[in-house]
Order: structure tokens, then C-alpha cells, then sequence
């Protein structure tokens, strides 16, 4: 593992528990998408959870948050709570989005966390602005935006990406390369795919790093963040990760083999930390053990909460569309 | 007769007029290796090949583009854009370009390009995901937009539409994919210039299309048992309206409700109730009606998903309020 | 009192916020060094300087879900789109995000945010820059619509639609711009709830918005002179529609005549004729007639763009059409 | 003046002779404006006229043209009449889109000119579908698509760069750079300010070179023809130029400096390319004034085709909003 420096034991464990909420959260949801409580679509990240969770431990409650429909784990480490996550897959006024967005549309006020998008690369320029309005009334803010490398294709990536860097506004891009958008491998989607090297050709410092490497995203990230701190402008971050389950509940995942599924399982970023803290002492069985309770707690806690959670009533079908008049 | 869902008709439709017509081939976002979205080009990379089959990046303007100037230069282009909801992305060539080229070109550049989208809600899909554009898309002059609802017309009104100098948009309605029935084993090519009466009545036209021609025939079964006896109307293309069959219709029941699943306001249902107004006024008897959806984005809870589109009892209703 | 082109009250509308709101700033393409494509920005860039009258590269989608981000937080962003016909590239922003960020979040998150384009046809710039499309917007929940036709609107409604919290689309027509009359000096904010009857009538409602108001005042004229009073109502706001406004003219005329530059198939004019027929279908004495834009993109000769677009002659021989 | 090898006098002449037909005709464009005879958005080239000469030159007839709504010039050279073109823009049915188009839209289906877009970038992934369809059918023919460096903005540049080269589509890319989108100048509204490094960022073959020198081009454009042909997939050529007159008939022109224009215009590429022609013995005064005569008599000629030249009419309003039923 490399530059584990700046971290400390309990930092450690708290990356190794945050990763395990998410994996945990989303084992769940795969049960109760079964078993017909969450509906619509619901997409998953396990392998991909040391992204999100080295990020969000670098930025600080007064930054800002855009993400994708892929968004549980930014959502949970970020600290929106698991009932409030799960309340809201099940579509309950108690969900962070009062049930009315779902998986895919999670949003919190609170955490400055400014929504899951649905619509690919839509939210780009939705963090470059929220950037804008931190620079132009002169707040030390970061916004980081997290997207997939099929985001990359779209005409908003290319468009973001130049004023981003036109303008200096002070937006972190966390790319995060899974491979494949849908069942679409880069390599059948750009002629160019090495994705940090787009963002540099709008003069955007960019970095490649193994995304399912924690502790490399936790130090590139906090480089990055403090050179935006500093003013400089946007940084771009691609994370090399994978995808470990189907795009979607709906997906036969017919474009890729098995096998290079369980080549990429061998590298997955829970394990690959365990293992290397417990070489080095600082991981001891009952620790990890520890955590599983604790996370296995919380999340029967949640999906209880959500079980008890409230439907909005179809009188207020049509809140919401607008502000309502202040009372 | 075989056992064929909406979803395989759509499928026949594609692989019939790719054998009939080297120059047709599909174009969009995992049509390809991942099998359509919805499955509906499932096998098809297998048996025509990744040239005529085309995976293409998450670009819908530029592959939208590209089928437009594919169509201006000899082939056949079928463009799926995986839903409207994403269609908005490629609006520019679709309104500026496909639908306006022959006329500025003044006739001399047609663009015989069809575009296929998924449309409507039902799914749980939320807000970004659930939206029915196609009205919108039939205010637009230079296209034409077609709205299959049954086997038939998924399977048939594809070769039609291929055979259109001009660009045709069609819509197939995202709970439509996995209904099934019986087509017949030469079912083939469709016209699209009519309107189909899907069942015959005399008390109340239902005029509708797409994913709620079903709820509106169901609606019709209800009433028919407290003995009032509805006619169907399958609008089946948005762009041109089939006038003569809306008005013999309404001419006939003297009362209407068009049943639109896209948001109330501005709906493809506003138009034909002025048509209405235009052109059968004097044979109404009660003000023409519509069940529409609510004016607000698609929540993603199913009660009140479902209580933002229009359902079989809001029907009814609508129908027992001009009949009164 | 001081004479005003319509252009210089959208301009003093602009600068008026920008003194009064910090939060308040300009982002379009060309609103600054250019002086803005119809000049409405000139001079506001030396007066503001750059941080607030932002030129934007030709990146539509991008600078419009930016404004929506800075409206997010903190800011008040004006968005120029320097035509409805370029508003197609950022379709997927106005429509997937700024209309359903509200509704997606629960509440939680507001977009207060205006979008001001120039809109119609009538400058001879064929099919790629003449829509009309403030109609379709008027179908999307989450957002609102004006169309300022008179001075006092241009100068008034943009404040107004500043201190609203959710988006608002502002729409010009490029042929009022140089329109010009007198302001009162204290000219300020306007309420956007309520149409305005603009000319009082008994005989027939001529019902109408934008660049359309005054070839309607001026058919109205002409009819007077033949003894027939027409009452006009123009909108002012497509979304959303002041029903009330609306019916209150139509009961008392007991015909309504809808003047309406988009195109006919579709236009927001449909609306309106179905909200009659199902609020006011009783007081009718003729059905209600429409006067909107032929179904073809419009044409750049003057003659051919004349005849297609909504001229006085054509609405006094529609209410003609419906006195008889 | 660079690698004029393959030039002989005659060809040096007639890329004389064609940039003084776009010089004159856009001049007369300018008298016909303000007599209010040309309506509506006037946008002339004058100053960028070695681009589009040098290009259609290497171009064949099989070959198929995209251009902009700045493309006078694109369609005389490329064989369009001046009177077609001209009761065009008088918005005549004798014009070149039947008096529907106007200047911003000249078609010709006999001259493979698929006409003018005035959507910026609009006209980018039409090009390209034009190319795709000639490599389907096996034909060798390329798709010259000529924009301005504005276009480069637009998610839809992005887009298309990205599926030509991925699919190694037979395009040449011509990118106008006349340093103004409008009132924008290039740093104004570009991060990367280097054009042809865009297209280089797709692994699109890319070369930037002086747009106001038509030997130049004329040897790129060969050079970059040859390649296409050969199947190797789309080319990039950034020809830097300048704009000499307004944007428009409305700009005040209030972002630059009447010396720049002054600067720039000591570069006209037509005087350029005579001086060196005298000097190499190749231009002699009467060679000159033949041209301009010439140049003058067919410009008159297609001036009084436009106004001999009939209106559509009325009654036919809507034709061609769909095909017409063959008859
Ligand atoms: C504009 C748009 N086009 C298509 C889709 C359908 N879609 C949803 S996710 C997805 C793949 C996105 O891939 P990527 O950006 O790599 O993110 P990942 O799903 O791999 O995390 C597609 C095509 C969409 N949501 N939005
Ligand atoms: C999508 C779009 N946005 C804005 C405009 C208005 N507009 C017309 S030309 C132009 C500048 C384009 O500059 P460039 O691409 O460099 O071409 P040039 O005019 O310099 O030849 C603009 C902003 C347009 N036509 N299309
Ligand atoms: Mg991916
Ligand atoms: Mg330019």
C-alpha cells in the first residue's frame, strides 16, 4: 500500500468500517429489492466503496456533494444516516428525499450532500456552478462531483471540463473508471481512454490512481483538495475501480466473463485493507468483528426504521413541484 | 400464431427490416454487447454483426446527428435513444436538423431516418426517468411520431416508418415491453395514417394511445357493466392526427375523454380537444374531458406514482362526469 | 417619464437587480464585450465588470446547469440563452434538473433561478432560428413562464422572477426589442400572477401573449372600426395560465379567438381551447378559433415568413369566421 | 509562401481567381444588404477566403461538403452558381435551396453540399453521419466539415471527435479559427486555447497551420485527403485566419481594436498570394484584370439573375416541410 503516512490506526479502521457499511448496506438492498421493498432501479457499488469513503474523509462538512444513481455509499459515508438512506429506497417520508427520489435521486440539506443524478454527466455542471456561487462570494468551499468514466463521452463532460478550468472554479472531478458504462467497455466508447488525460487536455491537473486502493485515494484526494483550497482551481481524479455486480437489478451482464469478474474480486479494496492492516498489527480479529456487529446493527436498525416509516399521502401528490408559500 | 411479447415484436420488427435492407442498421447505447436496455435488440450483435449493430458512447447529439446524416446519404438508419427522458440531449438535431433540412434545403436533402425511444412511467423510475415527451415531439413540423400499443403495431409499424422519406419518432411505452399475445405468422408492415377504433361503442368516445390505450380498455369493460357502452380510439400516430377518425368518433358518441399520459398542460390532449372544439362543437353534448398526468415530476413511491398517472377508476370517473 | 425601447427596460431590469442584490449576476454567451446578441447587456459589462456579466463559451447545457448549481447555493444567476432555438442544447439542464431538483429532493433544494432567451420569428432568419417555444416549456412541471410584451413587463418581470424560488423562464420576442414608448420614471417590479386585459371588449376575447399582443391590439382596432368590440387578454405568463382571467373574458364575450405564434398542432393556443371547453363550454356562442404559425419550419423569404406567422388579417377574418 | 510544389501557374491562378469570386460577391453581398435585398443574418468571410478555396480544390465532387452559415464562399468555390447562390440570398425559388434557406442555409444536392447549419456545431455530427454512411457502403469518398473555432465550445465537438476517430470515419475536420466566437475572443471562453491539440486529445491526427496563406492549406488539405482516403479515419487541420468585417450586418464590433483588424489585414491572403505570384514572374497586371473582370461580370450576371427571379408562392407555404408524393 502506498503513502499511508498521514494515517493513523483508528483513520484505518474508520476507512475499514466505512467501506464495510456501504458493502454491508448494499448486500441488503439486494435482498430487499428481492424481496420487493425497494423498487425501480437500484445500482450497486460493491468494489467500488474505497472511493467514496477516502473522499468524503478528506473533505470537510462545509464542502459540497454531486453524485450519480450510484450514490449509496457517498450518501452513508458522507454521514447521511442508513435510516434515512434506507427509508428513502423504500420511498417513505422518512428517506433523505421524503421517498420522492428513491436510489438514484438521494439528497441531504444537512450534509451539503446536493443529489444523486440520473441523467449522465447531468450533474457536472450542476457542481462547477455550485463551485461558482463558493468563488464568487469567497468561500474556501470544495465541490467534489463524482461520476462514472461514461460520463466522459457525453458533451456536458467537455463542456464542464473547459470552464471549470476557463473560470478556476474550485470543483473536484473523482472519475470513478469501473470499465464499463452499462455493458459498454471503454474501449468500444472512446477513441481516447485513458480518462485522466482528457481532463488534462483542458489543462486540468489531472491523476490516474488505483481506486481500489483506500489509502492511494485517501492521499491523492487530500492533495488534491488542498491545492483547490489553495485557490488553483479544479483537480481531476480518475480511480481505476470495478463494478463487482450487475449494472442495474436488471442486468444479465452478458458483455463480460466471469472470469475477469473474479480477477478484479481478488483486488477488492475491503480485504486488500484488512489484510495489510492485520500484516502490520494494526487489525486484530475482534476488531473486524466488532465492526461487522456494529454495521450489522445499524443496518437492521435502519431497515426497521424504514419497515416503520410513513407513505406520503396521495393528497400531497403534487407537493413539491414548488416552493411552498413560507408559513 | 405464436406466443410473442411487445418487447419480441418490437425485436422481429428490427431483425425482418435488417434482413430485407442492407442499408437499415441500429444505432445507440447498448444495443449492442449489453442487449438494449430493455432486451428489445437482444441477439442482435450475434446474428447481424457490430457493423450494422452499434454500440455507441453515452453521446445521444452526436450518434442522433450522425443517423441524420447517414439517412441524407443512403442508408436506413434506425437511432435508439434509450428513453425520451434522454432524448432531451438530442433535441437540437432532431428539431433543428431532421426535421427542418428538407425544407431549408427546399426538398432537395430528405433525411428517412426513424428514431426509437422508450417512453412513460410506471416503473418506479422516478422524476429523470418517467417522463412522456412524445406530445411534445408531435407539435414539431417535419416529423412524424408514432406511438405503437400493440403487438401489431410494434411489429409492423417499424418497416412502415423505414419506408418514410422523412424522419419518424417512435415511442414504445416502457410497460408495454413485457405484454404478450398472439401475432399472427405473417404479420408484417402497418399503415400509419389511421387511427384504430379498438373497441366499438356508442355512448363515449376514449380517445388514447400508447401505455394507457390498456387502462383505457379496461376502463371501457368497467362501464360496459353499468351499461355504458364506450368506444375505443388508438390515436396509434401523435404527428399527423388522424382527424376524420376522431371527429366520425365523436360525431358518433357525442361525448369525448382523451385519456394522455403526459402532464396535463400543453398535453397532446389540449390539441385534440381543440380540434374538437374546431371541428364537431355542435355535435357535443357534454364538454370534451381528460385524464392526463398530474403537474408535478414523477415521484418514485408506487401509491403515488401511480396516483400521478392516469388510471382505469380516474377514467371512469371522468367519463360518469360528462355522462351525468 | 422618458422614452424606452422595450430592449432598454429588459437592460434596466438587468441593471436594477444587480445594484439592488449582490447575489444577482448576468452569465450568457456574448453578454458582455459583445454587448449581448441583441444588445439588451450592452454597456453593463464596464458598468459590473466581469465577475458579474459573464461572456460564456458556446457551451449552453454547461453554463445553464451551471446557473442552476450557483442557484443552489447562494446565488442569483441570470442565464442568458441568446435564443429559444439554442435552449435545446440545454433542454436536458431546464428540464431534467432545474424542474425537478425541488421535487426531487423532498423540498430540500431550491433552483432560484431566470432564464431569459430571445423567442419568435419575424427578422427573416429561417428555420433554425424562429421558434417559438415558450409553449413547450409551458408543459413542464417545476417551472414558470413569461412573456413580457409591453415595456412595463420587460422592466418589471425580471425582478419578480428573482424573488422567486424556483426557475423561471423569461421569453423576449426578437420583434419587440425595438418597440419603444414611455416608462414611468418609478417603473419597477410587476406581479406575474395575473393576465392583463389589455384592451376592454364585449363582443369576442382575443386571447394572446408575446410578440403576437400587437398585431391582436391592432386587428382589435380594425374590427372596432366595423363594429365589432373585441376585448384582448394577453397572458403575460404561460405557466402558470390565469384561468380566471381567461374565463372571466370568455363568459362575458361568449367567444374567444387564440392568437399564438407557435405552431398550431400542439401550441400552448390548444391549451387554452381545451381549459375553455372544460371551464366555459356553456357560454359559448361559436367554438373557439385559433390563429397560430403554419405547421412548416418557417421560411426565409419575407412574403413566405409573413404568411406563415399570425398576422392582423388572418385574426380579423378568424373572429370574422366566428361572428357570423 | 511554403511547399507550393505541386502548384503550377494555372492552379496558382485559379485559387486566385477563386478567392477574388468570394472577395467580390461577398462585397456586393454588402451593398445588396444595406439596399435591403439580402435579408436577415448576413455573415461574410472576408479575409478567410484561402481556407475554404485551397480546400475545395483537393476535394472531388464525390466528395461531400458541411459548412456553416458562414459559407458564401464554401459554395461558389465548391461549383454552386453565383446566381443560385445569389437568388438565394435574395430568397428566390431560382435559389440554391429554393429561396427557403437564405444565406445561413445553401444546399446543393448536385454539388454533394449538404448545406449550411446555423447551429453552432450543429453541422458536426451530420459530417460525420454522412462519413459513416460512405465507409458502410465502401465508398472512398471524404466529408470535408468546415466550423469555426467557437463550435469547439459545444458538447456536440466533444462528441463527435470522440466517435470519428473511435470509428475511423472518413472526415476531414476544417476549423476556421478566426480568433472571435462573435464578440468572444478565443482565452475568453477556452482553457486550451490551442485548437488543433483538441482534436489531438481524441487521437485524431492534427495539424495547426496559416489559414491565410492558401498554398499552405492547399498542401495540408492534400495531405490530409490522401490520408482519409487511404482509411485511416478522420484529420484535423486548425487554420488560423481573421475575420476582416463584422460578424454579422448587426455587430458594432465593440470588442476589438480597429488596429488589430488593420494588423490582420495585412495578411489578406488574395494580395499575399499575388504579390508572390509577381514576384515569381506568374501574375502580370492584365492576368489581374482579367480575373476582375471576369470576377465582376459574373457577379453582375447573377445580381440580375436574382432579380429577374421569381417569388414562391404563397400558396405553396408549407411544401417541403415533408416529401412531396412522387409523381
Ligand atoms: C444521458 C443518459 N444516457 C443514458 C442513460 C442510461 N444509463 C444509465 S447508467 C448508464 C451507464 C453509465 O456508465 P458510467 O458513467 O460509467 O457509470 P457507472 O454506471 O459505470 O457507474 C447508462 C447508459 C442515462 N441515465 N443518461
Ligand atoms: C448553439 C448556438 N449558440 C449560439 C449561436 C449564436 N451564434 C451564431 S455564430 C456565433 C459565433 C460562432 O463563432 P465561431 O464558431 O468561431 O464561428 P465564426 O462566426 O467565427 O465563423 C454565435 C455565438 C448559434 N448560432 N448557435
Ligand atoms: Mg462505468
Ligand atoms: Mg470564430
Amino acid at each position: 500500500m502506498s503513502e499511508k503516512l498521514h494515517l493513523t490506526r483508528d483513520s484505518l479502521l474508520d476507512l475499514l468500517r466505512q467501506m464495510l457499511r456501504i458493502r454491508r448496506f448494499e448486500e441488503k438492498c439486494v435482498e430487499l429489492y428481492q424481496a420487493e421493498k425497494i423498487r425501480g432501479f437500484l445500482h450497486l457499488a460493491n468494489g467500488e466503496e474505497a472511493i467514496c469513503t477516502a473522499a468524503m474523509a478528506a473533505l470537510t462538512p462545509d464542502d459540497a456533494i454531486v453524485a450519480t444513481y450510484r450514490e449509496h455509499g457517498h450518501a452513508l459515508v458522507r454521514g447521511v444516516s442508513a435510516r434515512a438512506i434506507m427509508a428513502e429506497l423504500y420511498g417513505k417520508v422518512e428517506g433523505c428525499s421524503r421517498g420522492r427520489g428513491g436510489s438514484m435521486h438521494l439528497f441531504s440539506a444537512a450534509h451539503r450532500f446536493y443529489g444523486g443524478y440520473a441523467i449522465v454527466g447531468g450533474g457536472l455542471p450542476i457542481a462547477a456552478g455550485l463551485a461558482l456561487a463558493d468563488k464568487m462570494q469567497g468561500k474556501k468551499r470544495v465541490t467534489a462531483c463524482f461520476f462514472g468514466e461514461g460520463a466522459a463521452a457525453e458533451g456536458e463532460f467537455h463542456e464542464t471540463m473547459n470552464l471549470a478550468e476557463l473560470w478556476k472554479l474550485p470543483v473536484l472531478f473523482i472519475c470513478e473508471n469501473n470499465l464499463y458504462a452499462m455493458g459498454t467497455r471503454l474501449d468500444l466508447s472512446e477513441s481516447e481512454t485513458d480518462i485522466h488525460a482528457k481532463a488534462q487536455s483542458y489543462r486540468i491537473p489531472s491523476q490516474s490512481l488505483d481506486g481500489m486502493d483506500v489509502v492511494a485515494v485517501d492521499a491523492a484526494v487530500n492533495r488534491a483538495v488542498a491545492a483547490i483550497r489553495d485557490g488553483s482551481g479544479p483537480q481531476f481524479l480518475e480511480c481505476k475501480t470495478y463494478r463487482f455486480r450487475a449494472h442495474s437489478m436488471f442486468d444479465p451482464q452478458l458483455y463480460r466473463s466471469k472470469e475477469e469478474v473474479e480477477e478484479w474480486k481478488k483486488r477488492d479494496p475491503i480485504p486488500r485493507l484488512a489484510n495489510w492492516m492485520r500484516e502490520a498489527g494494526m487489525l486484530h480479529d475482534s476488531d473486524l468483528q466488532k465492526i461487522e456487529a456494529d454495521v450489522k446493527a445499524e443496518i437492521d436498525d435502519a431497515v426497521a426504521f424504514a419497515e416503520a416509516g410513513s407513505w406520503e399521502p396521495v393528497a400531497d401528490l403534487t407537493r413539491h413541484a414548488h416552493a411552498e408559500a413560507a408559513s | 400464431m405464436s406466443e410473442f411479447t411487445y418487447r419480441d415484436a418490437a425485436r422481429e420488427a428490427i431483425r425482418d427490416a435488417m434482413k430485407r435492407d442492407a442499408r437499415v442498421f441500429l444505432m445507440g447505447e447498448d444495443v449492442g454487447h449489453y442487449g438494449g436496455c430493455y432486451a428489445v435488440s437482444k441477439g442482435l450483435l450475434e446474428e447481424f454483426g457490430p457493423e450494422r449493430i452499434r454500440d455507441t458512447p453515452l453521446s445521444e447529439s452526436a450518434f442522433t446527428g450522425m443517423g441524420i446524416g447517414a439517412a441524407m446519404n443512403g442508408m436506413k438508419p434506425i437511432v435508439e435513444i434509450m428513453t425520451v427522458n434522454f432524448s432531451l440531449l438530442a433535441l437540437d438535431q432532431i428539431i433543428n436538423n431532421a426535421a427542418t433540412i428538407r425544407h431549408m434545403s427546399g426538398g432537395q436533402f430528405g433525411v428517412p431516418l426513424v428514431i426509437r425511444m422508450a417512453t412513460g412511467a410506471g416503473r418506479q423510475l422516478a422524476a429523470q426517468h418517467s417522463h412522456s415527451l412524445e406530445g411534445f415531439y408531435a407539435h414539431i413540423p417535419g416529423l412524424k411520431v408514432l406511438t405503437p400499443a400493440t403487438l401489431e403495431d410494434a411489429r409492423g409499424m417499424l418497416w412502415t416508418a423505414l419506408q418514410d422519406p422523412d424522419p419518424v419518432l417512435i415511442f414504445e411505452h416502457v410497460m408495454l415491453y413485457n405484454m404478450s399475445g398472439t401475432l399472427a405468422a405473417d404479420a408484417g408492415a402497418v399503415p400509419i395514417s389511421k387511427a384504430a377504433v379498438r373497441r366499438e361503442g356508442k355512448d363515449v368516445s376514449l380517445i388514447t394511445y400508447g401505455g394507457s390505450l390498456h387502462k383505457t380498455l379496461a376502463a371501457a369493460g368497467e362501464l360496459s357493466k353499468s351499461g355504458i357502452d364506450a368506444e375505443v380510439v388508438d390515436l396509434r400516430t401523435l404527428r399527423p392526427l388522424d382527424d376524420e377518425t376522431i371527429m366520425g368518433s365523436v360525431r358518433k358518441t357525442r361525448r369525448a375523454v382523451i385519456v394522455d399520459e403526459g402532464w396535463r398542460t400543453g398535453s397532446i390532449s389540449a390539441e385534440i380537444s381543440a380540434r374538437i372544439m374546431e371541428q364537431a362543437l355542435w355535435s357535443l353534448d357534454a364538454p370534451v374531458a381528460r385524464v392526463c398526468s398530474a403537474e408535478v415530476p414523477i415521484p418514485y413511491p408506487r401509491h403515488l406514482e401511480d396516483a400521478a398517472l392516469p388510471q382505469a377508476p380516474a377514467i371512469i370517473a371522468a367519463v360518469r362526469g360528462i355522462m351525468a
